[in-house]
């Protein structure tokens, strides 16, 4: 008798052709394009804020080129009414599930109509509708845990809501990972954990991240079934990830997904990946694009030709860039924003604090801002 | 009415509040079947169900996280850490997560969540079951910290900490769980948080102390009544919101301070109660802010008597700043 | 392909009838029959620790009846160059390799004469010879990763000792566990981790800890070999441990040893397991006694009679309670122990505090010792 | 004398105490083949190889916990936590284990680490890379907590602290990593811990601060200055074990306190400051001690640069205690 063993051979989908022979998506024509406009979104977001943070506009972003089939793949199997615990690489899951590019990009320059007010780092979502995207936070990890308790909420209440959490390949080797897991095993919690190798973790390549002969293995030290999907094929992703749905909402419980996909850009805009990733790495994945792959798949279907993609691509980036100009314009967060949403409701030592801050700038001036740099 | 020991209004909290509100659950290590190490959870599993009271893994950063996402999600938990010494697993979703939530959402999510831990000293336990990490937590906005040091309090406070909107530490002074008896009310009530006590009135000392050095500094105060110095002894209750104008004003009242506590006294919440007193009532002080505290050592085992502050140490202050 | 699987069905080598069928455990009489005296001077000290703590001598013990087997069937696999980051209940360990009773006795009184000054609670112990066994702490897990560290050291210097570090079933659920095997994994550091897997974590049934197939299984996460053995067999445990010991001195990384046994007194001396533990689980496995299951195998050996057996127990009790008069005569641990050993030099403001207590003390009195009790 | 920036001040400590010591070794996220995300190990790995400068997992636990078992047997581990933000989910192994490792052992074991870590705002980081939580290594007896401000400072106090025999947290101002330039010497020097810097001389008002506040507040002193009052700027660099006489002493001088850091007030480190001025000066004190520091509230972003203490707002401190 051995532990449950993990499936490490990859699960595909779309051929090198585009053929699929025979799968069935279970997704409309309309669906599938769909699909693939999100995935050209997710690209035409990168090239402006690249543009954005290089001319200053704003401090920092997080390239998705590569993982957009992952994420769409991911989002395209969930209900509005199941959570996302992200993390900060999954623009995609966001906009495909149907949040408006302008609420991003008033995050990404942190201004006044930003939900979280401008008080996190661009990228650093939070959406409460059209769907639960849990607000993102730094700390690696942190939002697995609380994903399982959220899912044991709904559990508790009879919904058949479920939770995706995702994290990367350096997620694997936090501490929620392995609380999170292991108590997701012991209460049969209904819980998707998608964790996105994307080969690095800033500069550590996910081999030395682990012994692990995968990331899906790990899936054994819980109990839980665990699978590797080619995260650069969009219906591979999907189909992984819907039968994780189906098992969780009929009471069977969570699994892994690892997710075989790359980063192709930076690990941030502040990152220069040429000091640690080897030439002919990125151009063996740059060959494998997700976005290349799925067109090939949509052609053979009929659903695509290159004219259509180019007006498609063409419209995405008009969409995207309509959007950072209404958020550029935005008004900058009101100073009581500093004092609000600490506690429900402002404590008498906070309104002391914020009166002072009010006079001082009254009496002496306002605050100017520094130039300090983000270095990742 | 009824005469309970601190442990029991504890219990009698968690109970009533599990009663009145079908979302509240209470879990962690060992509080199901066993009932809790200090037996603060008997019984509940048994009224109430392992789907509202059970056992967890061992694993503090599983209990607060998982709690956390419950809290976000529409239930009430109360979860706890078998003692406070084993909270530091769990330091990163307390200090990262729990406090930050709803200010990083901008109120679009929180986590109204109570974390209540055994802490302090006095039962022989060492460094690692005896520690009073309170000045942690003080530091961390977004997080109340609590401490109850009589049966009353320790059930009208938790009632009040499970049902406020934001994450709640709950510190029980473990030292009392057993020595200390009193009046409780049967039914449901609250005491409001950031609310100070006055133990004991009198007009030339002022003492703010809480959890297990109350009786202590209450027993001190009787002894220095005995030579005429008449102490104030304020018991804090609520240690973060802290009623900072309430704290001023009975600084003021008696221009002569000490402040006791068990944690250490490098970095500890003494610090911050002297020097908002600095700050705001300089001109009414007629001696040195005294501190009573724990040394700035680990908690010891064999000789923990004389590292804890005791009715000599805070007679001897008293003394001192009366005498000034 | 699939993950590395680990070995689930647990090794044996001592049959009901004392039988190896050829099996050679590697050690001659003398050290055979020395395995067995300390597991009997283990069950004594339990028997007197019991006895002091319940007429209020000693604040707290914890038992070791029924893990004697996989203590000394562990502590035989090492050399006392070795290192040892054990856990609270590795009592056997030490004193197999050598550690003198009286010098843990003294710390069961935290005696001036104990190695930590009385500083701890009982049964942390801490020796630097004849062997390195770790000053434990109460905090489930933290030594795992820390042994991992002490593991790299050695290497680092070309040394060929090995790290054995010591946790229960619980421990596996901590951080130090999911650390400490991932740093172990990809540095290949020569460690070996003991899982005692004794049934429960105080109230908490193994089965509750997680839902993995076994804590074997979870060195698949690690990328390490992983096996179960029967912990009740002091040579099948010292076999696996051996085998582990091996194989981390030739370069060949860390194993994760999982040993099945079961802890038949309580969780300590103040804890009473009859409030969750089901009679009949522990009547079974009073059944499958580890001294009895030695004495068979001695017997079939030749090296063990009833007379012999009463004579080395009788013998290992007044040791065990000659030890005990010692340490009860002992004196208390100076005033000035309170400042030392919190830094190399006492500083100036632990100096000044000192000066305080003693000037204190000199003016109104000594402290008195309060009469709290440990509840667990 | 070379003139390096602090962040070259600090890789040259790293080269130097690596090129004086084999034992000495430097890892941590990213140290490796990155050379840190601050650049601040670049290079070493190139000339003391992969065995002696390496990348770890992703655990910040198994960073430190690794790092004590290493010190433990001989190595002397410098370890960087890329954020100090990041630090919590270590916090048991540096509050539970680093820190208490020598006293429980009777000394058998001890720690001899560093762990350095980037700390403070300036950096549009928001919630999580930004913060100083010198407070909470400060209320942990057991630690040693070093604060630089120059470059001199950054490599003086590195090398002391890597020879110290105590565990370090060695919190490094992100803010001035290439902001303040500074005269190096190009060898190997220590500078003790435990030891406050006059960064300016001054009768009227002695002003405390550490780390990136220090030019903040040296600013200030001058333009306090040009309005007739003179300010005695002190570095504490140590903040853990503090010079508590130097810092008693300098109070007295003048008599009139202010007290500056990044981290949020309540519970913060000035606190702690102030009390001890309370309670061994207070006689001398002619005006409040006041505290200039962050609000209690996470770290913004946009608005960072209304929440981080200014000249403005330590100016304002200064005035108001001189004309008190
Ligand atoms: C606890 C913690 N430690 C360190 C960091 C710094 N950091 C930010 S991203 C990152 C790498 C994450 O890699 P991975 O999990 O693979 O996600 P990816 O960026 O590849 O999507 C690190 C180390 C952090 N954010 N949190
Ligand atoms: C971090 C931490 N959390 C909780 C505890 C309280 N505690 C002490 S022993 C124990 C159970 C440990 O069970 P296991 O690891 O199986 O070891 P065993 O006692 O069975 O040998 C618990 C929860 C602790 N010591 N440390
Ligand atoms: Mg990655
Ligand atoms: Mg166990």
């Amino acid at each position: 008798m051995t532990g449950k063993e993990a499936i490490e051979e990859p699960l595909t989908v779309i051929a090198p052709d585009g053929g699929v022979n025979g799968h069935d998506p279970g997704l409309s024509p309309e669906e599938l394009r769909r699909c693939y406009r999100t995935m050209l979104t997710v690209r035409a977001f990168d090239e402006t804020c690249l543009k954005l943070q290089r001319s200053g506009r704003i401090g920092f972003s997080i390239p998705n080129e590569g993982v957009e089939a992952t994420q769409v793949g991911a989002a395209s199997a969930l209900r509005r009414t199941d959570w996302v615990f992200p993390s900060y690489r999954d623009f995609g899951i966001a906009l495909h599930l149907g949040v408006p590019l302008v609420e991003m990009m008033h995050n990404m320059f942190g201004n006044g109509l930003d939900n979280a007010r401008g008080r996190q780092m661009s990228v650093h979502f939070t959406f409460l509708d059209p769907v639960h995207f849990v607000s993102i936070s730094s700390p690696i990890g942190t939002q697995i845990p609380q994903a399982v308790g959220a899912a044991f909420a709904a559990r508790s209440r009879g919904e058949d809501t479920v939770v995706l959490t995702s994290f990367g390949d350096g997620g694997t080797s936090s501490l929620g990972f392995h609380s999170g897991l292991n108590f997701a095993g012991v209460w049969k919690a209904p819980v998707i954990f998608l964790c996105q190798n994307n080969g690095w973790a800033i500069s550590c390549p996910a081999s030395e991240q682990t012994a692990s002969t995968s990331y899906a293995a790990k899936a054994v030290a819980y109990g839980l079934p665990g699978v590797v999907v080619d995260g650069n094929d969009l219906l591979a992703v999907r189909a992984a990830v819907v039968e994780a749905v189906e098992r969780a909402r009929a009471g069977g419980g969570p699994t892994l997904v690892e997710v075989r996909t790359y980063r192709m850009g930076g690990h941030s805009t502040s990152d220069d990946p040429r000091r640690y990733v080897p030439a002919e790495e990125l151009a063996r994945w740059r060959a494998r694009d997700p976005l290349a792959r799925f067109e090939k798949f949509l052609a053979a279907q009929g659903l695509w030709t290159p004219g259509e993609g180019e007006a498609m691509r063409a419209e995405a980036r008009r969409d995207v860039a309509q959007a950072a100009r209404l958020a550029e314009r935005a008004v900058s967060p009101a100073l009581e924003t500093l004092f609000t949403d600490v506690y429900a409701e402002v404590p008498a030592h906070l309104r002391a604090q914020g009166r002072y801050l009010f006079d001082l700038a009254a009496r002496r001036g306002d605050a100017v801002a520094g130039g300090g740099e983000f270095p990742l | 009415m009824t005469n309970l020991t601190l442990l029991q209004a504890v219990t009698d909290g968690l109970r009533t509040a599990m009663r009145a509100d079908p979302s509240v659950l209470v879990f962690g290590e060992d509080v199901g079947r066993k009932g809790g190490v200090f037996l603060a959870t008997e019984g509940l599993q048994a009224e109430f169900g392992p789907e509202r009271c059970f056992d967890t893994p061992l694993s503090e950063d599983g209990i607060v996280g998982t709690a956390i996402g419950m809290a976000m999600n529409g239930l009430r938990p109360v979860a706890e850490i078998q003692f406070q010494d084993f909270i530091f697993p769990a330091f990163d979703q307390l200090v990262s997560e729990a406090a930050k939530l709803r200010y990083r959402s901008g109120g679009q999510y929180s986590a109204p969540l109570v974390i209540r831990t055994p802490y302090g000293g006095g039962i022989r336990g060492g460094l690692y079951h005896s520690q009073s990490g309170e000045a942690y937590f003080c530091h961390t906005p977004g997080l109340k910290v609590v401490v109850p040091s009589t049966p009353h309090d320790a059930k009208g406070l938790l009632l009040a900490a499970i049902r406020d909107p934001d994450p709640v530490v709950f510190l029980e002074p473990k030292a009392l769980y057993r020595t200390v008896k009193g009046e409780v009310p049967a039914g449901d009530y609250t005491v409001p948080l950031s609310t100070l006590r006055e133990v004991r009135a009198g007009g030339d000392v002022t003492v703010f102390c809480y959890g297990a050095m109350v009786p202590v500094c209450a027993a001190a105060a009787e002894t220095a009544a005995t030579a005429g110095t008449e102490c104030r002894v304020i018991d804090l209750r609520t240690l973060l919101p802290l009623d900072e104008e309430g704290v001023v004003e009975a600084a003021k009242r008696t221009g002569r301070v000490v402040i006791v506590h068990e944690a250490p006294r490098f970095g500890g919440l003494a610090g911050e109660i002297s020097a908002i007193i600095a700050e705001n009532a300089i001109e009414y002080l007629e001696a040195p802010i005294k501190r009573v505290t724990g040394f700035d050592t680990p908690f010891p085992n064999t000789l923990e008597h004389h590292y804890l502050p005791d009715e000599r140490r805070v007679l001897d202050a008293i003394e001192l700043v009366a005498g000034y």
